[in-house]
């Protein structure tokens, strides 16, 4: 109850940002009425997608400060469990991304003992390494359709049980629902001892230590959450798509595009994911969709998404939400 | 040979030196006391150019120089040995002495150098070829100001060069320092051993809150009864 | 009913990303195609070159919409989407990589619109059961057994140019084939035939076609001392495996190459006379025009136009487009169940496509019964350039065939 | 038999590897940042090399020193325009900045020269190849072996013999430290970059004799760059050397292995997988990396 | 039984023997100096005791439980802590965070960890800076609000690594008091590195020096300063005469 309380409780925020965050949700909640159009509406679903993903990626990465870059293997994890429970044993959606999840955790808690005994850059490239090992695996594993992938049968629709709709509004509703459960757990998360705890593992790890805290066990805690919150929005990716493969779910681009929104949007806060996946996720869709098959112009679209990956970077280190933090600042 | 008038100096937009003038004379020791936060530290490094003034101006050898970047004011012949000494840890104890005399090209100076420091502090002879990051607090302190005298400085700012050292070398630190001083060298010298660091120097400065309250020769201030109730304790 | 102006098709290719030179070079044949029909074509001398539009759709003309989908299966679905509800498109076509392929036809499939497919070889994509997706090429399992028909030529003589060999000096393959969807499924199908056509595999392997080296890969099947070496291989791994068993001056007797990287015009370009004796499964070969006259024809507009020749991918575009111009024509309607019904009935006749394929008609499944392969034969010619030379099947044979692979001194 | 030459090809392989860690090394030992546009600055290198070729028809040997010049400038524009400014933020912007410059060199090289493959067909080494017994040895790799050797014998020198050196790892270890020593500490960053991307820039240069050029291929090589440099210990040459040699090794005599036993499943599609999973468990053991400082 | 036994802890830094043979016990409620020359390796032997170092061999023994070898979150859980002589300046949480980061060691609530952590704050007199980041802070401050995180986890026994360097007499005056009224008021025992003479004859009780990683004496503050061989290696001539 107390812990519902704090999930819901964003008094600590400003009043701008508590009225902006009312008014996104209502432009959210109406979103599949204005009249947009259906691509809208997958950039849409891909935007919370990402945001879930990222929100997940914030407990490690942000808050605890660990440069990860892996969180495409959890993606595959989550879609996989939905995919083959689904294909092999008709298992529904709702019992299956829950074992996707647990199954998740699971392979955190077992990679992610020896992982945290790295620090920083070895970390970082270790997260990558176990990812491609995984990939790999899968791509070679003739029991998991190796790299063919899973294709989902199609249902009929609407399908509540397998979570099988054929207009888009129903995946929207559902991943908008999950988007909310994220945004009020991290909520809640950052104003919990493991949030704090982790912020302290990122500004010295010794001084945390000596008050107390099991270092390794926090990350390890904060890693499996962060695979919780990957799996579920890999479970969906499985539904929504009815087709995975380790090439759209466990690639090398994939960990980084996911790291690379929270920590565009800005790290360790609460909007930054959310703000991260709002700028790339559009950006990415709009800029492939008018410019990726202009005649002449090929890369063009690339161009201009790296550029202002790299304008954001170096202009101001704590994300876009620094900048919007700047120039309130300064408005003021 | 340094001076510096009505400098002000802000960490990010807020003035923490608002007004401070000081001079060091040719062969001077000069030394700054101050109480936590005053500003001393500060002011070390806006000479040595790692921060930048707001207003005022610092003029060396009768040229300005708070435009100028750290290296080269080291060049023109100012070392700052830090408060934190920032040690080059995998590097031995002679490769860190070694880099301290970057801007020296002669060999044979180095040499000298290298001799004197390993004079003024016979440990670090013994300990030439140990990573310079696990040497105790008090070693590295030492490496460090040996580390600044490596480059032949005209004038050696030293950041509280006793911090952390066991009484012993307190003394034998001042010892140096005073030696230094008797060689001919210029020192600003920051420290908290108020009163061994006071009676040691030519003239000395008090700071509080980012402004030059009190100046005058080492006795004058050590008899000034505003200091021997704020930094003595007396 | 009444006229309409334009008939919007949706393609989707990867134009960007690892593939897209090939996504361009589709992208561009496919336009030339819907600009025969809308346009007419001069000495183009199929029906369609004159239609200036769809004949049964008062004239409209044809417009085709490219996406890229850069070879990511959940882009392509979404593109699909928006194909589909934002831009009203009649049917789609594409996606060539068949990962995509799979995501796309499952959007098609939801929102009932037709799509027709290609350049996606995977056999799984007509073991569906869909209602709304049918495949204008041959795929693998044909590429692979006009493989084994002309290895079993070889042993009996069939070939142009070449005497009956004993089997047991053709007997050993051993096949390399990188590890993805295709290259994988091309290894499972290569295993069967050989077990169907008596000849044994002494070496198989998959290999990551993204891999910086190949030098153990290459050893590999060098120590194994196969009669045959086959491949299943995309172009920048092509490039390097063969470059690698020539620097381990490699032997075998016969080399043969499963289409995507042994067939692209960069193969023969950058690898020069060093491929002489190379074999490739291709769906066209710019030989074609010899014994077919409109492939000439419309390859020497796109050469015209483009500076290269047409290729097995690229002329799969063209009758991808052709087909659709057919069955929307056949259909009388932009009405899906109209162009599902015409799709299901549609009988193209050879000599309308640039293909040597006996027409288009699908089957219940939506394969297309009437295709077939074709194996070309790198030759080195009397001006030391490099031309591709039909082998297979034996009555179209351009060249005599190069027996044994004459490998790298 | 078998063995001895997957360890000889082996050793070659990994001198390449390792030629190209070798700048990923000195940029990270500087400066503390993993450059992701590492693999671009290959594929720059390549490029350069191969356009030289194909207007001047200057033999790909030759025209070696144009990859190294366009690998300094490369670091160099890199550095000044770009890298200066990500160097405020925390480690892991710097990384987001690096990956959208990899991003950006990408697709500007595919908008210049398209996605095609290119290679080179002609050349004093292309395509020769050397026989010693039963070994027989691709002369371009040779040579890539040679020119590795070369290249860490003069970085090596570089840095731990001369001043400069000795100022650049001054600079590597603390900033503030090295410029109150006199350093010029923006300079040393710059020569750090122009040494990271020269090296890489010659390693794209000999690779363009035996490798294809697209605007992708970065990729396939940056990531084993990684694993070398991480294996080796971050910023330590001596690491990413023999690290370079243990991939190499590694990468060649794995699939041998699977032969040996005769098992399919531990074919050739595995050997890099085997790669990463050795940097997983050497570096679980060793945390620092094979020859790495423990700070 | 012993607060605190400390049984031959040797640790040995490749050939560098940084403590050799030490022993010692404390009692409840003590305060205990710390002194040796610079390198005589104190800070190693707390380090050895809280756990950041494993002794090569010996025993930490802790209110009767063996602690020997147990990682320094554990130790701070039986109830250990411990101040950094080098603190690192952080910028990513206030000075109040930091504090409950402390608090939080004893409990899973934020509001009780928060109540806690500003009653530190208040009885250390820094609630004037809870809202500062650490890098914003001079030096002196920084160590305090050091003091204060540890004190939060509420420890019984408090071991600080010079506390008072940098600090100018009358500063040192402040923490002598605040150390009295820790020890007082809340039981805590006090275990102490600290060069400064002054500190260390005022607050402890007893004296333990170290040199070149041996213990070479034990005792009551004034009979140390009078120890020839503390003399010798650590205070200096120039000291014993001033006395
Ligand atoms: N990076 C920073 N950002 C903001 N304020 C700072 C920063 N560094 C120092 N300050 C503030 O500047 C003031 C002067 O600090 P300085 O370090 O110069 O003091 P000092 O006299 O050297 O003290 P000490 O005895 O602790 O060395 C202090 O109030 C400190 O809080
Ligand atoms: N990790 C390490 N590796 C190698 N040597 C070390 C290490 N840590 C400390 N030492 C060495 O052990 C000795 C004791 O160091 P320690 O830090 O314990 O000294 P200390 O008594 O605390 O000195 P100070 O009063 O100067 O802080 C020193 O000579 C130091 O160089
Ligand atoms: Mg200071
Ligand atoms: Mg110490």
């Amino acid at each position: 109850m107390e812990k519902l309380k704090d999930a819901l409780d964003f008094s600590d925020f400003s009043k701008a940002e508590r009225i902006g965050l009312i008014i996104f949700s209502v432009f959210l909640l109406v979103f599949p009425w204005l009249g947009t159009g259906s691509f809208a509406k997958t950039v849409m679903i891909q935007f919370l997608l990402f945001s879930l993903f990222g929100m997940g990626w914030n407990t490690i990465g942000g808050y605890g400060g660990q440069v990860e870059l892996g969180k495409a293997q959890y993606v595959g994890i989550g879609a996989y469990t939905v995919a083959l429970m689904m294909v092999w044993w008709k298992i529904p959606f709702w019992i299956s991304m829950p074992a996707g999840i647990l199954i998740a955790i699971g392979y955190s808690f077992a990679i992610g003992y020896p992982l945290f005994r790295l620090k920083g850059h070895y970390f970082a490239i270790a997260t990558i390494c176990t990812s491609l090992v995984l990939k790999d695996i899968f791509d070679n594993w003739s029991l998991v359709g190796a790299a063919k992938g899973v294709e989902l049968p199609i249902h009929e629709h609407p399908d509540f049980v397998y979570m099988q709709f054929k207009s888009d509004t129903y995946y929207y509703f559902f991943i908008m629902a999950l988007f909310y459960i994220g945004l009020f757990y991290m909520n809640w998360f950052r104003k919990s001892k493991l949030g704090y705890q982790l912020r302290m593992i990122k500004d010295d790890e010794d001084a945390a230590e000596s008050l107390g805290i099991d270092i390794r066990w926090c990350k390890i805690k904060a890693y499996s959450i962060a695979s919780a919150f990957v799996a579920v929005g890999g479970g969906f990716m499985a539904v929504y798509n009815l087709y995975i493969d380790p090439a759209s779910t466990m690639e090398l681009s994939l960990s980084i595009k996911i790291a690379l929104m929270a920590m565009l949007g800005g790290a360790a806060s609460l909007w930054g994911p959310i703000i991260g996946a709002a700028f790339l996720v559009p950006l990415d869709r709009f800029l492939g969709s008018w410019l990726g098959g202009q005649k002449g112009l090929t890369g063009i679209d690339f161009m201009i998404y790296a550029a202002l990956i790299m304008i954001v970077s170096a202009y101001q280190p704590r994300g876009i939400w620094g900048i919007i933090e700047q120039f309130r600042k300064r408005g003021r | 040979m340094l001076k510096v008038s009505e400098i002000e100096v802000r960490y990010s937009g807020i003035p923490v030196i608002h007004n401070v003038s000081l001079v060091v004379n040719d062969g001077e020791l000069v030394t700054v006391v101050g109480s936590n936060g005053a500003g001393k530290s500060t002011l070390l490094k806006t000479i040595a150019g790692a921060l930048h003034t707001s207003k005022g101006t610092i003029s060396f050898e009768n040229e300005e120089i708070q435009r100028l970047s750290t290296p080269e004011i080291v060049k023109k012949g100012i070392t700052y040995v830090p408060e934190a000494r920032l040690i080059f840890g995998p590097l031995t104890v002679e490769e860190n002495l070694e880099i301290g005399a970057y801007i020296v090209d002669d060999a044979a100076q180095k040499r000298d150098n290298l001799d004197f420091v390993y004079h003024l502090f016979p440990r670090l002879a013994d300990r030439k070829k140990q990573p310079g990051g696990t040497l105790s607090g008090g070693e590295q302190q030492m490496l460090a100001i040996g580390r600044g005298l490596m480059s032949n400085p005209k004038l050696l700012m030293l950041d509280e060069p006793s911090l952390g050292l066991m009484p012993k070398l307190v003394d034998e630190m001042l010892g140096a320092v005073a030696e230094l001083r008797s060689v001919g060298k210029t020192i600003l010298l920051v420290e908290q051993n108020v009163r061994e660091s006071l009676e040691l120097a030519d003239r000395g400065y008090v700071l509080q809150t980012g402004r030059t309250i009190l100046e005058g020769t080492g006795a004058e201030l050590l008899n000034t009864e505003s200091i021997r109730k704020a930094f003595l304790g007396l | 009913f009444s006229a309409e102006k334009e008939i919007k098709i949706g393609v989707l290719y990867p134009l960007s990303g690892a593939l897209a030179t090939i996504g361009r070079d589709l992208q561009r044949a496919a336009e030339l195609t819907a600009d025969i029909i809308n346009n007419k074509a001069a000495g183009v001398d199929i029906p369609m070159a004159h239609w200036g539009g769809i004949p049964n759709l008062g004239g409209a003309k044809i417009v085709l919409i490219f996406k890229d989908h850069r070879g990511e299966p959940d882009r392509g679905a979404d593109l699909a989407k928006s194909l589909i509800l934002d831009d009203k498109v009649v049917g789609l076509m594409g996606a060539y990589n068949s990962a995509v392929t799979k995501t796309v036809s499952a959007v098609a499939e939801r929102y009932g619109i037709p799509m027709i497919n290609d350049s996606s070889t995977s056999p799984d994509l007509t073991e569906r059961g869909f209602k709304w997706f049918w495949r204008t090429t041959p795929h693998d399992n044909y590429f692979n057994r006009d493989l084994f028909e002309l290895l079993k030529g070889l042993t009996e003589g069939k070939v142009k140019g070449v005497k009956a060999i004993p089997k047991k000096n053709l007997q050993n393959l051993a096949y390399a084939c990188e590890n993805t969807e295709w290259g994988s499924g091309v290894a499972k199908s290569i295993e069967g035939y050989a077990k169907e056509y008596g000849f044994t595999i002494t070496k198989g392997l998959l290999y990551n076609a993204n891999a910086p080296d190949l030098t153990s890969e290459a050893k590999a099947l060098v120590a194994a001392k196969p009669d045959a070496m086959l491949f299943a291989s995309y172009l920048s791994d092509s490039l390097l495996m063969i470059r690698t068993l020539k620097g381990m001056k490699a032997q075998t007797k016969f080399f043969w190459g499963q289409d995507a990287g042994f067939e692209m015009a960069d193969f023969a370009k950058t690898l020069g006379t060093d491929i002489n004796g190379v074999l490739t499964r291709t769906v066209f070969i710019d030989k074609i025009t010899k014994v077919k006259k409109v492939a000439g024809q419309v390859n020497a507009l796109y050469k015209k136009k483009y500076g290269d020749d047409l290729t097995g991918a690229t002329a799969r575009s063209v009758v991808g487009v052709q087909t659709w111009a057919y069955v929307l024509n056949k259909a009388g309607s932009t009405d899906p169940k109209a162009i599902q019904k015409a799709c299901n009935e549609i009988n193209i006749p050879a000599g309308d496509l640039v293909m040597p394929w006996a027409g288009v008609q699908f089957d219940a499944k939506g394969q297309n019964i009437l295709g077939r392969g074709l194996i070309g034969q790198y030759q080195k010619t009397a001006d030391g350039k490099i031309s591709l030379e039909i082998v297979y099947p034996f009555d179209l044979a351009t060249a005599n065939f190069i027996y044994p692979f004459p490998g790298w001194k | 038999m078998l063995i001895t030459d997957a360890l000889l090809q082996g050793i070659l392989m990994g001198l390449l590897f390792a030629l190209v860690s070798l700048g990923l090394t000195v940029i990270f030992g500087v400066m503390d940042i993993v450059n992701f546009a590492h693999g671009e600055f290959l594929m720059i290198g390549m490029y350069s090399v191969y356009w030289t070729n194909f207007f001047f028809h200057v033999d790909p040997l030759i025209a070696l020193p144009v990859s190294a010049v366009v690998g300094v400038l490369l670091g160099l524009a890199s550095y000044y325009w770009f890298i200066k400014y990500l160097l405020r933020g925390p480690a892991i912007a710097q990384l987001f900045g690096t990956f959208g410059l990899m991003l950006f060199l990408q697709y500007f090289a595919m908008f210049l020269f398209s996605a095609d493959y290119r290679m080179i067909n002609k050349g004093i080494l292309v395509g020769k190849s050397l026989s010693v017994g039963p070994f027989i040895f691709d002369w371009t790799k040779l040579a890539a072996g040679i020119l590795s050797l070369m290249a860490f014998a003069i970085v090596y020198y570089l840095l731990h013999r001369t001043k400069t050196g000795k100022a650049l790892r001054a600079t590597a270890l603390n900033k503030e430290a090295a410029s109150y020593m006199g350093i010029r500490t923006d300079r040393m960053n710059a020569i750090a970059w122009a040494i990271g991307g020269g090296t890489v820039g010659v390693a794209g240069g000999l690779l363009v004799n035996f490798y294809y050029a697209y605007p992708m291929v970065g990729i396939l090589f940056v990531m084993i760059a990684f694993a070398c440099v991480a294996l080796g210990g971050f910023g330590s040459i001596k690491g990413v050397f023999f690290a370079g040699l243990l991939v190499g090794v590694l990468e060649m005599i794995f699939p041998v292995f699977g032969q040996l036993i005769g098992s399919d499943f531990l074919g050739p599609h595995f050997k890099f997988t085997v790669v990463y999973l050795a940097y997983f468990i050497i570096v679980v053991v060793r945390p620092q990396g094979l020859f790495g400082w423990k700070n | 039984m012993s607060f605190l036994t400390v049984e031959n802890i040797v640790k040995d830094f490749g050939g560098l023997v940084a403590n050799n043979n030490v022993s010692f016990t404390i009692e409840e409620g003590e305060i205990i100096g710390l002194i040796g020359p610079n390198g005589a390796g104190k800070t190693t032997l707390f380090n050895c005791i809280v756990g950041y170092h494993r002794p090569d061999s010996g025993k930490v023994t802790f209110r009767g439980k063996d602690i020997t070898g147990m990682k320094p979150f554990a130790t701070n859980r039986e109830g250990i802590g411990r101040t950094f002589q080098i603190m690192k300046v952080t910028t990513g949480m206030t000075v109040l965070e930091n504090v409950m980061v402390g608090a939080f060691c004893r409990t899973n609530d934020r509001n009780t960890a928060r109540g806690k952590a500003l009653e530190v704050l208040n009885d250390l007199a820094l609630d004037g800076v809870k809202d500062y980041y650490i890098n914003e802070l001079p030096i002196a401050i920084q160590r305090k609000v050091g003091l204060a995180r540890t004190l939060a986890t509420k420890p019984v026994l408090l071991m600080l690594d010079e506390v008072a360097s940098g600090l100018n007499p009358k500063e040192i005056e402040d923490v002598v008091e605040l150390l009295r009224r820790l020890n007082n008021t809340k039981k805590i025992t006090l275990f102490l590195i600290e060069h400064i003479m002054e500190m260390v004859m005022k607050v402890s009780q007893r004296v333990i020096v170290l040199d070149y990683g041996e213990k070479i004496a034990e005792g009551l503050p004034a009979d140390i300063v009078r120890n020839e061989n503390v003399i010798k290696a650590y205070l200096g001539e120039k000291y014993a005469q001033g006395l």
